[in-house]
């Protein structure tokens, strides 16, 4: 792998930070009960939508999940509308129609999280198969757990993916967590990449905690995509640190094993050591890119706080055309 | 008589039906480990085993496929949807096969097959869980659809149901499952196919089901003290529709309103006005209104989303403008 | 004017509409090759290339699915479900994802997909292949539906359902393929929304759309003998429905009748008595009648399947009760 | 391989006979006007259906397709039943409300054809968990097509199977084309066998055209399910000699290229050489047979066509029980 320009890794460390800091502010507001809905978190899954986006144009596109409030960020979307979306205010990106579980930034090309688990798959698709009809050269990503894994849209989406060599990333967000029941008790395979085979695609897997690694093998799929050679299946090691919304009781699991296996992958955590160990970044380069962050974050907030509802009367605004 | 959540009276159901007859069994997503997003499997697999109360892959074709192939093959299974709103990956195995098989196989099997679906509107959960979409099940011939309104008929309906040799489709309302209610001791079932008069009246007829029942009831009392007698109807059963208590009301009091959280158009509520305007429109004294969420996905803000709920005031409204 | 099939007609309509921009294109299973089940496509994949007329695999959900996405990254897809039947199998592409994402994304973009679907009772396809299924989109929001029943109708509006932004269904009888029917030379366009009165007449109203207006226009004939002047509205759209057609001709006749071949009950004929019953029930003199299938699936042998179908003599009959 | 005895290898024969001859009768029906429908027929494909039934119980189940008629018959349904319910007669298995693409014999255990492709897949799995619950050591089979292979339901039903360790077979009859669709232009593995092992479970291939390889690679895949060790995927290799359904204009290939190929693939021709080769059995034998089989057949139709269709009152039966 060639050596990574500054700006990237810098990049790096920020977009984590920034999904990081903003979580954990919509879960703080979520629990004090100013945040209404459902709210999934992904603490602790920073790397992956990071890497990912990191080798993406505006023009690309992606299809994220009931947890995508990282991948909008990372795709480079408003963070004060984003926050304001969650907060159901009118200048959120869907007007605070949709909300977290519906959040969407179709000006960075985020095409939308999606409350159907494995209901992005085949959106992403068909928004390869238009960039191959109108001859671009831009990809598409789909996000998916290990639970979506095993919805059948995830076969008719990589079989069709495959047969057209579309541009289509499908990148697994292996946490090991399904809402409350761990991968290995319904998935019949090892690594979700070994899946891959049966649609004659490389399958690939990456410590999803490592953000260099993500980068580095979606850099190769992503540019094989654009130049014709067909989809790729990446499967990136996580864990889901959280529950799975805010206000799970987690009945499922201790805090303590969990509380374990973060201090060993937490993708922050996990950059830092690197990035003083290889000296990639500073110290204080890295505290100065925190205080940025979080000064960012409390803007967010006092946005989307200071934002209004939309009012009683747009109820039917954008049903139709 | 006993007080319990509408979630107690439906684990009583199962507790009961499965011990009362072990080809009963239920499968589905995140039901047994922490006990259904609900509550309303908790304990379960402590009794009856992890094998007979089974923590699916999220596979809703599987789930309703592989159900009504068990039942083909002699079990009694359940099937829990998680929220109503995703019937629509598993909606062919529904009408496709779970409805048409014995009918379409000349009556060789019997399809004992019961699909739980969590419906209706909670606090902002937007477009994609806030569903009622009973209305498509009435259309289906094959099938029958429950909807309770409390926890009495919560529990009597499912074990109904659970022991009903046709397909089943059993929507509980997401909210209704915190609600206490009374609840009688011992063994007892609600049939399906029979709605409950739940309050007499005299001039008008109101029908309804499921969590829409708490505000009729209330803009019912509320019409009382403006001197309308309100009868109130609770459906229970969404298909087969009971005509004849519907008619006999109607005869009586010459008025009909339907109402239900579901979309208004192309409701269940049309449904029963047709049937009133088809087969007792002499007997009516004012239009038949529909109360009913208005045409469009439900919104997230809670400014918009009060937009989509039929409220106490609508109803009460509504009514005396009949008069 | 020329006389065409209607499946020539919506061949033409793909035809001009493809022409005219370059980001229509079709896909489906076994529609290129051979031209499509009903002759539907023949003739399309030699003029546009089998890149704009796409042969799929078997995978509902991905040829749905893929059309939204495609929608959302600029093209205008349609998609062809085979038959109507299949629609189960993607049920939750269309309900969940086509038609909401415009509305519960606020706006940020349109969602120009057709959906084609061949539906109705063709000579004993049984259970799962003669299904009319329009009712269950006719109470999604976000959807508009439409459902020609001639050649000319089923021209202007495939090209009125590509050239718009929002999802709409397109439902098209089998039968009514091989008819033929009269179609304006040129350019034109049926707008979807609007209602068509076929037929003057001042003593009922009857409603229906697709192949139910042969059996319908049969009908009125054969009253008209017997001296009673039927008004016949072709809906053409099933949602939004043109309420204000349908309103005007009941005002003038006073009584109505809907028939559909679809299942009578929760059908889009319970839609159209209950919005009368609501809005101006004062002004009917007698019962609003429907027709539609019995409540059963769709049986195979000959004897039976004739059961189900809504008859000239079924409608006759229903309407001189009505005076 | 054990070598079989002379009563199971005159059985493959008179059971490839029945469908063969049945189904060119009801070929002749269909085109006189006396069948109502659709109708697709199994002809070419015989030894799939006779060697994978051959290891089967009567309480084993099958799931089928709409191309049925083969595996009713080989699953030791009467053929006089299925003629009549063929012509939508009364006393067919499903009283004539079913027909062709509908036939089914719960009796012997053939749980239905099924006029959605893919709809199979998880019936079979639902049965095969019913045998796992009930204690019972029967397994489920469900037959389907290489162009049902891509249907979303494949997947969840061979990822449940799999997991749950259950008895199932599928059974890919690969005939290499979807209607009128080559299965190479919407199917991204060369074999659909190839996606086993994305499910953890055994792929196989076998020659569909040699009963006796279909017949021995079952009858492992069912010994194994039969001792809890889970579901195999068979995939055996033929093609669909007739059109996709009986009038099909098969605009897409050439009655040349497909007369060749069945030169080639015929199961019967195959039998019968083979018979006489390894004096399996003698033209005497085969050809006692083939008139026995005859008979049978000729009966059928005189049976079907002297039963009474139902009667218009009997149009709600079976609606409910
Ligand atoms: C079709 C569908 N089935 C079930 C659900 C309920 N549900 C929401 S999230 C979830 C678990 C998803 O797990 P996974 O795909 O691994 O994603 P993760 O939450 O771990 O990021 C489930 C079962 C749903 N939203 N959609
Ligand atoms: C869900 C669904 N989609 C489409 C069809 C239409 N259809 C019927 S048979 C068929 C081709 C099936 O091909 P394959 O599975 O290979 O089986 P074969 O006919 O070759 O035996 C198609 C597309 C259907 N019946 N069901
Ligand atoms: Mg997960
Ligand atoms: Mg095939």
């Amino acid at each position: 792998m060639e050596a990574l320009n500054k700006n990237t890794i810098a990049g790096f460390y920020e977009t984590m930070l920034k999904i990081r800091f903003f979580e954990e502010r919509v879960e703080k507001m979520f629990i004090a009960g100013e945040i209404p809905g459902f709210v999934h978190l992904y603490i602790g899954e920073e790397a992956i939508a990071t890497g990912v986006c990191a080798n993406l144009r505006k023009e690309d596109y992606i299809e994220s999940t009931h947890r995508g409030h990282g991948h909008t960020i990372a795709k480079g979307a408003d963070i004060n509308r984003a926050m304001a979306e969650i907060l159901g205010k009118k200048t959120g990106f869907c007007k605070g129609k949709g909300g977290s579980m519906h959040i969407a930034d179709f000006s960075v090309g985020m095409l939308g999280a999606n409350g159907v688990v494995g209901g992005g798959y085949n959106l992403a698709v068909g928004a390869a198969l238009a960039c191959k009809m109108q001859k671009r050269d831009n990809v598409s990503v789909v996000f998916f757990g290990d639970g979506a894994s095993n919805r059948g849209t995830f076969h008719e989406a990589a079989n069709m993916a495959a047969i057209w060599k579309l541009p289509v990333l499908f990148v697994c967000e292996m946490n090991c967590w399904a809402s409350t029941t761990p991968y290995r008790t319904t998935t019949s395979v090892e690594n979700i990449s070994d899946r891959a085979a049966g649609y004659g695609m490389p399958g690939v897997i990456v410590d999803g905690n490592d953000v260099f690694e993500v980068y580095n093998a979606v850099k190769l799929a992503v540019e094989r995509a654009r130049r014709g050679g067909g989809p790729t299946l990446i499967e990136a090691k996580t864990y889901r640190i959280k529950g799975h919304f805010v206000g799970d009781p987690e009945l499922y699991r201790t805090k303590e094993e969990v509380q374990k296996i973060f201090e060993e992958t937490d993708p922050i955590k996990k950059f830092e050591k690197k990035a003083v160990k290889e000296s990639l970044m500073t110290k204080k380069e890295m505290e100065d890119v925190r205080k940025k962050v979080e000064r960012m974050i409390d803007e967010s907030v006092e946005y989307a706080r200071n934002s209004p509802y939309p009012e009683p009367s747009e109820l039917f605004d954008d049903l139709y055309e | 008589m006993k007080e319990i959540t509408f979630s107690q009276a439906t684990l009583e159901a199962m507790e009961e039906e499965m011990l009362r007859d072990e080809r009963v069994f239920i499968m589905g997503e995140d039901i047994a480990r922490q006990g259904g997003i609900f509550g309303q499997f908790k304990g379960l697999p402590q009794k009856f085993g992890f094998e007979r109360v089974i923590d699916t892959p999220i596979s809703e074709t599987a789930i309703v496929g592989a159900s009504v192939g068990a039942a083909l093959a002699g079990m009694r299974p359940v099937a829990d949807m998680h929220f109503a709103d995703f019937m629509g990956v598993c909606m062919d195995e529904i009408f496709n096969q779970m409805a048409k098989i014995r009918y379409m196989f000349g009556g060789q099997t019997s399809m004992p097959v019961v699909v739980r679906a969590p419906d209706g509107l909670t606090l902002q959960a937007a477009a994609q869980h806030s569903q009622s979409i009973e209305s498509w099940f009435l259309h289906i011939p094959g099938i029958k659809v429950v909807a309770p309104s409390n926890p009495a008929d919560a529990k009597g309906l499912l074990k109904s149901a659970i022991r009903d040799n046709n397909p089943v489709i059993y929507f509980e309302n997401k909210v209704l499952f915190k609600q206490k209610g009374m609840v009688p001791d011992g063994e007892y079932t609600v049939p399906i196919g029979k709605a409950n008069v739940v309050k007499m009246g005299s001039d008008v007829t109101i029908v309804s089901y499921s969590i829409m029942m708490n505000t009729v009831l209330e803009a019912a009392e509320a019409l009382e003290k403006d001197g309308i007698s309100a009868e109130v109807v609770d459906l229970r059963t969404i298909s087969p529709i009971d005509k004849e208590t519907i008619l006999n009301s109607v005869a009586k009091t010459k008025r009909l309103v339907v109402a239900h959280e579901a979309v208004k158009q192309g409701g269940v509520g049309a449904e029963i006005s047709a049937i009133v305007a088809e087969e007792a429109i002499d007997s009516l004294d004012a239009p038949i209104l529909r109360f009913g969420a208005p045409f469009v996905p439900i919104p997230f803000a809670p400014t918009l989303e009060k937009g989509v709920r039929v409220s106490v005031e609508d109803i009460v409204n509504g009514v005396k403008r009949m008069f």
